[in-house]
């Protein structure tokens, strides 16, 4: 698979490093909410279809970055900016 | 008499030019041009292998990489390989070759007596068998089936051969340079797109190597030379394309004379032009040596100039046979073609009449006679006659080699018209040419190609377009025109009749298969083992999976096929491993300190990516004497250790206070500058992460130190939270792991040291407390004095830029020299930490809570951090989780290891135990065995008694549960 | 009906070929109504409906499978069986495991070829000795077989591996199971299957699951390409599209679906007499009786359904084959192919009831799914038969996070949920 | 006591410079690289007036008299020169960083069919011109490499890596020359 870094074009995906589910919404820090941070933490949408997803290239650029994905076929459809 | 004679003319082998080769131990000659197949057939070698199961004698089925008797062993010593095709061993003068899975050769095996029971190993006969009597009974059986399970042998040695990996970049790949892939290369280069082009034989030329005649091998020389003056236009031959991964890119492995060439090519497009290949017939004995593919036939004629004896006998059920069939006639072979179908074409008819050349339609083959080799057909139907023969080629139609197309997960289609499979579509970007899109016939593929790669460049963005490629003059472009008889995959046949040659799978296995309900294409394959051999069904699955089709009341399109996976054809681990391996495994970190080390009697150690100081010579042989040594240094004077590995991250911005303060469980904002303070970080589920000393350079500026091991984590991790979460912080983070080298000077004379490495410096206890920091100019460079301990000595830490860290090293050692000061190592640096109870590597395993290190009281009570929330889960907050404890060895002649496992004085030896075992050493302080482990209910149990078990030497040990500090529990030679 | 499979019967059909083998399992056509319908035709699926049937005499049972059964995991894994294990549940619920799987081609009357070659685990640091050395202790604290080796011994075991100067990471030493080993996967399905099928139980491929019909919260029956199906109660073992199938009662799930690949080699003459296992990287590989060498290592490391594996998790493994068994670099790679995994945050499965009635969950089975097939099933089956969980899979419950009981071999899960 | 003055070392003292007919490979030391990253773009002004121009997106150089700027981020550059850049104001966040790497010199009419064979990127001299750099990996490590010439390359590898990346590529030389 070929990622498309939007800093440093496309690369082969052994340059990154993946982050798992963007659309996930991080509960706010420090929230205190026990059941927010378990449901964020542990559960997964899982889809088999389009996915946004975190990457961080780690061997060239170090930042991270989300891209959409379809996990059904691994087509890569583009870079959320 | 031999099978095969060789032709005084014609053919591409080099008669000046003869080549000395081993088969077996004899030796055997052949030319330049001549694969090991062609050189063995010349030499009259018919017999060159045995079959899995049965050990029938076999002989060349094809001239190719679908190849499934013909297997040898190539080379010798650490470069011999097991298992490959003769027809695709270029033949160079010293071949070693060795015939394979026949004792004592394969013309005369012993292991032949497997055919006389070969009514027992029917199609999944081992799954109804070998149960009893008794319930592992397996374990008696299974030697003997291994032993005569496999072909080759494997050599132990290491691989004498050099394997690299290339990264290549293309606009058009083109795989196969028959006429479709050399067209479609021609029309890419031409436009000036970056092409490369694939050929997996020796020489370019696909199919047009096996044809006869001027006109096509001048189209084929002048193409060529065309795309060998073309600069933006690379050819590889003896380079396979083995498989398509996702966002196009393609494995080709290339054979050198030193190992092999892997191309990982990234092609923004890619054109198949891979041919076809064609089927066998199934019929009873088709397996003796022999009978062959009517295209090998013609590729021995054509190319390699090898011709029947006397008389050849062709079977068919399509048009293209007919051309080998002329050829023959040609070379002065007597002929006679078996024809299934009713009436073959009129014009076919016409030419075979010209050439004396006799023709039994509605004739199959019903079996061929002979012992070892050929000797005769039998035609079945009316005919019913018999034909000695020299030779029996077959041809049974042709299968497009669609096996890259659908590595993308795209299922081949069944065309009815031809009878075989075609592909199911492309991916995007990918372009098929030729006979493997089921257009068979010279000009259709140069026309394909041509189109091909007019598509290709379009993908590509590429304008301008190439000037028509012009076709050979050829007159005759006869699609192969397969009309294919009413039963073409023969269902019912008598005797062995092989489909799976080299696995011994007969018609009848099929049927077995079929009637026990083994319907589904997959079943079919894993229950008979189909297709499961190294030729990778390349001559077999169609058949099958046809037969199986009509057996089931189905057409082949409605029974479906498999799926192809890659590799296209075996390939060698090492091929794919590339010089990643032995040495270069992985790459190996060195601290700044490693040739000095490496000079100066260390011993390393590997630790992760790390090669570490281990211990030194002075203080003993062994790492057993020489760490106690190496700790008492340290307790009594003053030792020098290398901590360069740690992790040091440098986090800079307004925010920086701000950020840590959240990162780490305890408060980081109100730090003063000059400080250092002792923190643990913990994940988003609530369990610790890693531990590290942070100091705060300035207001906006802390050199955060981390794990050894976690180094890497720990960065990706901050940069995720500012870059992805907290995107308001104006926080920025640099690792410093390879920028700052380091060193521990420990001990009670560490003071006096570091006065007289760096007399101009303050280092009282006033002016540098414990946990103060502070950086000074030094010997040019900027020297940073920590004054923290791991030992639970006076210690401090002396960090610089790790270009000085050596002289800075010699230096202090130099200028310390008066108080003993000497190096010492890993094993006594963990065993210090131990003896002060500081928890590392063994203790942070990713499953252990704060509390469980005893550090829950660092939590702040007010302050949000991560991991916070789900820390406070019910079970992580339970008393009887484990928690950290220092054991006290009771049994002063007993040993005490690690991972011993923990139990209460009146517990019962059995189970998960009460805890267990983190990390022991020899306490030099106390004389005796120390350790901490973690324990149910942890230091509640301080006093107790316990007992350590390792069943595994069966060992049982007294301990007690003492304070993890077993050193200076008021931290007073800290603060001295 | 398939008679009995033994060599009397084999020299019997020998002698008369012309009287053919039955099916191995019957063919039939969907009831409107079951007891019990397990969604899954694989390992587990259909190991959970024999044990329904056989242990627990609930016969009125069917498995669906979507494709030909056992096209899953089942048929796509490494074969290894083994029971090192030492947190929870897990060690007694892997031994109970290998227990059947001792016993397992006898009951079934199926020659699932289970070879108790012994699993050599391969230590490359004097900590990793120790660690290891704990988990063996765990294993024999249990009644279960384990040794550990020192260097020598392992040269002696395994005179294969590169033993020079060479080696990136030197080899320590190892711990041995010798009861561990491989079993021949595809024949596990079949013997199942034949097995379920002679108790009764009907077995329909072809058949998927497109949606769970509920009433008043509790699972009643589903809907089928082949149409609705009615239960008393469903049991999901469908690892790899765990969440697709939760997900139509409901369920969202501590599961991701990752690919792990899985590479066999040409077959050669016997060599490598163990499963051998690696502590530098993960990295596994055995000799199947046919001969080739069957071997794998990590997951791809991000969530996908495609089957087809990264070419750089590839060339990886190929490394880590070669640097431990140098021999390796000339064995020809024949195939290499993908299974989906349910991967969960700590890398343990779940066996259990779900928030729905009626409603049984079996998946995240991450890398281990084939060696815990026999008490798989039969775990499930209890779990499905009693409405509670049987003392083995205890731990394997979906709420286990949310009260901290992560149960973590380090066999690792998926690992991202950490960012 | 003398002033003591220290000595730097480089990680590759224990090797010397490969060197085949179409490829060279050897250290080409002494040189400073200084970080410099801020916030938005007030901090590319002052940091400007220290080192010339700024290189306008990831991935482009810029050659100046004193400096070479690379940038490497959207808020970080590498200036690379024979002294560290004096004078820069609170908001460039300043990270020293000459130790950290380690500049190994590739060269020759193979220079770019060895990088090919140590790194997954197109060194086609036609999309990877002088002047041209990239952030990548070789040998698992993350390196940048710096066309400096028509086969001529700088490759900044990490110090503590730099003897593997320094063998991996002599190994992949060794091997095109054999």
């Amino acid at each position: 698979m070929r990622i498309p870094c939007p800093h440093c074009g496309e690369r082969d995906v052994s340059e990154f490093r993946y982050g798992g589910d963007a659309s996930r919404q991080r509960p706010a820090h420090g929230t205190g909410d026990l059941k927010a941070w378990h449901d964020y933490t542990f559960t997964f949408d899982n889809p088999k279809g389009p996915h946004t997803e975190h990457w961080q290239h780690v061997l060239g650029c170090r930042q991270w970055f989300s891209l959409n994905r379809n996990t059904a076929t691994n087509e890569i459809t583009g870079v959320v900016e | 008499m031999t099978a095969f004679k060789r032709l005084d003319t014609g053919g591409r082998i080099d008669r000046s030019r003869t080549l000395t080769f081993t088969y077996d131990g004899q030796r055997l000659f052949g030319q330049v041009g001549d694969t090991l197949a062609s050189a063995l057939l010349a030499n009259g070698k018919m017999v060159v292998g045995r079959s899995f199961k049965y050990h029938r004698p076999r002989g060349f089925l094809s001239a190719g990489i679908e190849e499934a008797n013909g297997l040898f062993t190539i080379g010798e010593g650490n470069r011999a390989e097991p298992n490959i095709p003769g027809t695709m061993v270029p033949l160079v003068d010293g071949l070693v070759a060795r015939s394979q899975n026949a004792w004592p050769s394969p013309a005369f095996d012993l292991m032949a007596v497997n055919s006389l029971a070969a009514p027992l190993f029917g199609a999944g006969f081992y799954y109804k068998t070998f149960m009893g009597p008794f319930k592992k009974s397996w374990m008696f059986y299974e030697p003997f089936i291994r032993k005569a399970a496999g072909m080759g042998k494997a050599d132990a040695a290491k691989d004498g051969a050099r394997h690299d990996v290339e990264y290549g970049f293309c606009d058009v790949l083109v795989v196969g340079s028959g006429p479709a892939g050399l067209a479609a290369a021609l029309a890419a280069g031409r436009a000036g797109a970056k092409v490369i082009l694939a050929e997996q034989d020796a020489e370019p030329g696909g199919s047009l190597l096996s044809e006869s005649g001027d006109t096509l091998e001048r189209w084929r020389a002048a193409t060529l030379a065309e795309l060998q003056a073309l600069a933006n236009v690379t050819l590889l031959v003896r380079a396979t394309a083995q498989g398509i991964y996702d966002g196009n890119q393609v494995v080709v492995s290339q054979h050198l004379a030193n190992g092999q060439l892997l191309h990982v090519v990234r092609a923004r497009t890619i054109i198949l032009a891979t041919g076809a290949l064609e089927r066998p017939l199934v019929f009873s004995n088709n397996d003796r040596p022999g009978v062959m593919l009517a295209s090998a036939l013609r590729s021995y004629l054509n190319r390699f100039a090898l011709a029947p004896a006397a008389r050849a006998v062709i079977a068919t059920n399509n048009d293209s046979a007919y051309a080998t069939a002329f050829a023959l006639a040609e070379a002065g072979v007597a002929v006679t073609i078996a024809e299934e179908r009713a009436v073959p074409a009129g014009d076919l008819l016409a030419q075979a009449a010209a050439l004396g050349i006799a023709i039994f339609p509605n004739a199959g083959i019903a079996d061929t006679l002979g012992g070892n080799t050929l000797k005769a057909v039998r035609l079945k139907g009316r005919h019913s006659v018999t034909i000695e023969c020299d030779v029996l080629a077959m041809s049974g139609g042709w299968n497009p080699a669609v096996h890259l197309t659908s590595h993308g997960g795209i299922r081949p289609r069944y065309d009815e018209a031809i009878a075989a499979f075609v592909p199911g579509g492309f991916a995007d970007g990918q372009f098929g040419a030729g006979a493997m899109l089921g257009h068979f016939g010279l000009l259709a593929a140069v026309r394909d190609g041509e189109g091909a790669a007019r598509s290709a460049l379009t993908r590509c963005g590429i304008s301008k377009m190439p000037a028509a490629v012009e076709p050979p003059a050829v007159r005759d472009d006869r699609a192969y025109g397969i009309a294919v008889a009413a039963d073409p995959f023969a269902v019912t046949v008598p005797g062995k009749a092989f489909v799976d040659f080299q696995h011994d799978v007969t018609a009848k296995d099929i049927k077995v298969a079929h009637q026990e309900g083994y319907h589904s294409v997959e079943h079919l394959k894993r229950y008979t083992t189909l297709g499961m051999a190294t030729d990778q069904g390349k001559t077999s699955n169609v058949n099958a999976l046809a037969m199986m089709a009509a057996l089931r009341g189905l057409t082949p399109a409605e029974a479906g096929t498999t799926t192809f996976r890659p590799p296209f054809s075996p390939l060698t681990v090492g091929a794919l491993a590339g010089r990643s391996v032995g040495r270069h495994f992985r790459p190996t970190r060195r601290s700044p300190l490693h040739d000095w080390n490496a000079k100066n009697g260390c011993t390393f150690i590997e630790a992760g990516p790390w090669m570490r100081a281990w211990y030194y010579d002075w203080a003993g042989a062994t790492p057993q004497e020489a760490y106690v040594k190496e700790m008492e240094l340290v307790r009594k004077g003053v030792g020098l250790a290398d901590v360069s590995t740690l992790g040091k991250i440098d986090v800079q911005g307004p925010d920086a206070a701000e950020f840590l303060n959240r990162v780490y469980v305890n408060g980081f904002a109100k730090l003063p500058v000059g400080k250092a303070r002792y923190g643990v970080m913990l994940n988003d589920d609530g369990l610790v992460l890693d531990d590290g000393t942070t100091s705060r350079i300035s207001d906006t500026q802390f050199y955060m130190t981390t794990t050894t091991a976690q180094a890497g984590e720990v960065m990706s991790w901050l940069e995720y939270l500012l870059q992805c979460h907290w995107t308001d912080l104006k926080v920025h983070v640099s690792s410093l792991t390879d920028e700052w080298g380091g060193m521990a000077v420990s001990g009670p004379d560490s003071r006096k040291a570091l006065q007289l490495a760096f007399p101009d410096a303050e280092v009282s206890t006033e002016a540098l407390p414990y946990m103060g920091v502070k950086d000074i100019s030094f010997g040019g460079t900027t020297v940073r004095i920590l004054r923290l301990s791991f030992s639970g000595e006076l210690a401090y830490e002396v960090h610089c830029p790790a270009n000085f860290v050596t002289a800075l090293w010699e230096h202090i050692l130099k200028a310390a020299a008066p108080l003993g000061i000497k190096p010492y190592g890993l094993e006594a640096l963990a065993s210090l930490r131990i003896e002060k109870g500081h928890v590392a590597g063994l203790e942070l395993d990713h499953r252990n809570s704060l509390d469980d290190l005893g550090l829950g009281k660092m939590a702040a009570k007010e302050k949000p951090y991560i991991g916070k929330e789900l820390r406070l889960r019910e079970n992580m907050q339970a008393p009887e989780r484990w928690s950290l404890v220092g054991l006290e060895l009771m049994e002063p002649e007993k040993k005490l290891r690690g991972g011993s496992i923990l139990f209460a004085a009146t517990d019962e030896i059995k189970g998960h135990g009460r805890g267990y075992i983190t990390s022991v050493t020899w306490s030099t302080e106390l004389g005796k065995f120390i350790a901490l482990g973690l324990y149910n209910g942890g230091l509640r149990h301080e006093g107790e008694e316990i007992t350590a078990a390792f069943p595994l030497k069966n060992e049982q040990v007294k301990l007690k549960i003492v304070s993890p500090h077993f050193i200076d529990k008021e931290g007073a030679r800290l603060h001295a | 009906m398939a008679k009995g499979y033994s060599v009397f019967s084999l020299l019997r059909h020998a002698l008369k070929p012309d009287t053919p083998w039955g099916l191995a399992w019957e063919k039939p056509t969907p009831k409107s109504s079951y007891d019990v319908i397990i969604i899954g035709g694989g390992g587990h699926g259909l190991a959970t409906a024999y044990y329904l049937a056989k242990n627990h005499g609930i016969t009125n049972v069917a498995v669906l499978e979507k494709g030909y059964i056992g096209s899953g995991n089942v048929g796509r894994n490494t074969t290894i069986i083994r029971s090192n294990y030492m947190l929870g549940t897990n060690t007694p619920f892997f031994e109970f495991s290998l227990k059947l799987w001792e016993g397992l081609s006898h009951d079934l009357n199926y020659n699932c070829m289970v070879s108790h070659r012994g699993q050599v685990v391969v230590a490359v640091s004097p900590g990793q000795l120790d660690s290891m050395a704990r988990r063996g202790n765990i294993m024999r604290l249990h009644g279960i077989d384990a040794e550990l080796l020192d260097r020598g011994e392992v040269q002696k075991l395994l005179p294969y591996l590169d033993y020079s100067k060479d080696a990136r990471f030197p080899v320590w030493g190892a711990i041995h199971q010798p009861r561990a080993g491989t079993a021949r996967h595809d024949a596990v399905a079949w013997g199942y299957a034949r097995a379920a099928s002679q108790l009764g139980v009907h077995i329909i491929e072809d058949c998927e699951v497109t949606g769970i019909h509920m009433e008043q919260g509790r699972a009643v029956g589903v809907e089928t390409t082949r149409g609705r199906i009615n239960a008393g109660k469903v049991g999901i073992a469908v690892a790899g599209h765990t969440s697709q199938v939760a997900a139509m009662a409901g369920l969202k799930l501590p599961v991701e679906s990752h690919i792990l690949q899985a590479f066999v080699t040409e077959a050669v003459k016997p060599m490598v007499h163990h499963v051998v296992s690696w502590g530098a990287e993960l990295f596994y590989l055995s000799q199947s009786d046919k001969g080739g060498m069957v071997f794998g290592g990590h997951i791809d490391g991000f969530n996908t359904f495609t089957q087809r594996g990264q070419l750089f998790k590839i060339q990886d493994v190929m490394q880590c084959a070669v640097s431990l068994m140098p021999f390796m670099s000339r064995m020809r790679l024949l195939r290499h192919w993908g299974g989906i995994q349910d991967m969960t945050p700590d890398g343990s499965p779940f066996i259990c009831r779900t928030p729905v009635r009626d409603l049984y969950l079996n998946g995240g089975w991450c890398y281990q799914g084939f060696k815990a097939t026999p008490a798989s099933g039969w775990t499930f089956a209890h779990t499905i038969a009693h409405d509670s969980e049987h003392e083995l899979n205890r731990d394997y419950s979906l709420d286990r996070f949310e009260k901290g009981g992560e149960l973590d071999e380090h066999g690792t899960g998926n690992w991202t949920y950490k960012q | 006591m003398p002033e003591v003055m220290l000595a730097a070392q480089s990680p590759l003292e224990s090797v010397s410079a490969f060197t085949a007919r179409d490829i060279s490979i050897r250290e080409e030391a002494g040189f400073t690289l200084t970080q410099v990253a801020g916030f938005g773009k007030a901090f590319e002004r002052p940091l400007a007036a220290a080192v010339g121009k700024l290189p306008a997106k990831v991935g482009a150089l810029q050659v100046n008299e004193a400096f070479t700027v690379f940038r490497t981020g959207p808020q970080q550059f590498w200036c690379v020169g024979d002294v560290p850049p004096q004078g820069l104001p609170g908001e460039c966040l300043v990270t020293p960083l000459t130790s950290s790497r380690c500049r190994i010199r590739v060269e020759g009419a193979l220079a770019r069919r060895l990088l090919a064979r140590a790194a997954a990127i197109d060194f086609d001299a036609r999309s990877f011109k002088p002047g041209h750099f990239a952030m990548t990996g070789i040998h698992h490590t993350p390196v940048l490499i710096h066309c400096v010439g028509d086969n001529a390359f700088h490759i900044y590898a990490m110090r503590t890596f730099a003897l593997a990346v320094w063998e991996w590529l002599v190994d992949a030389g060794e091997g095109m020359v054999a």
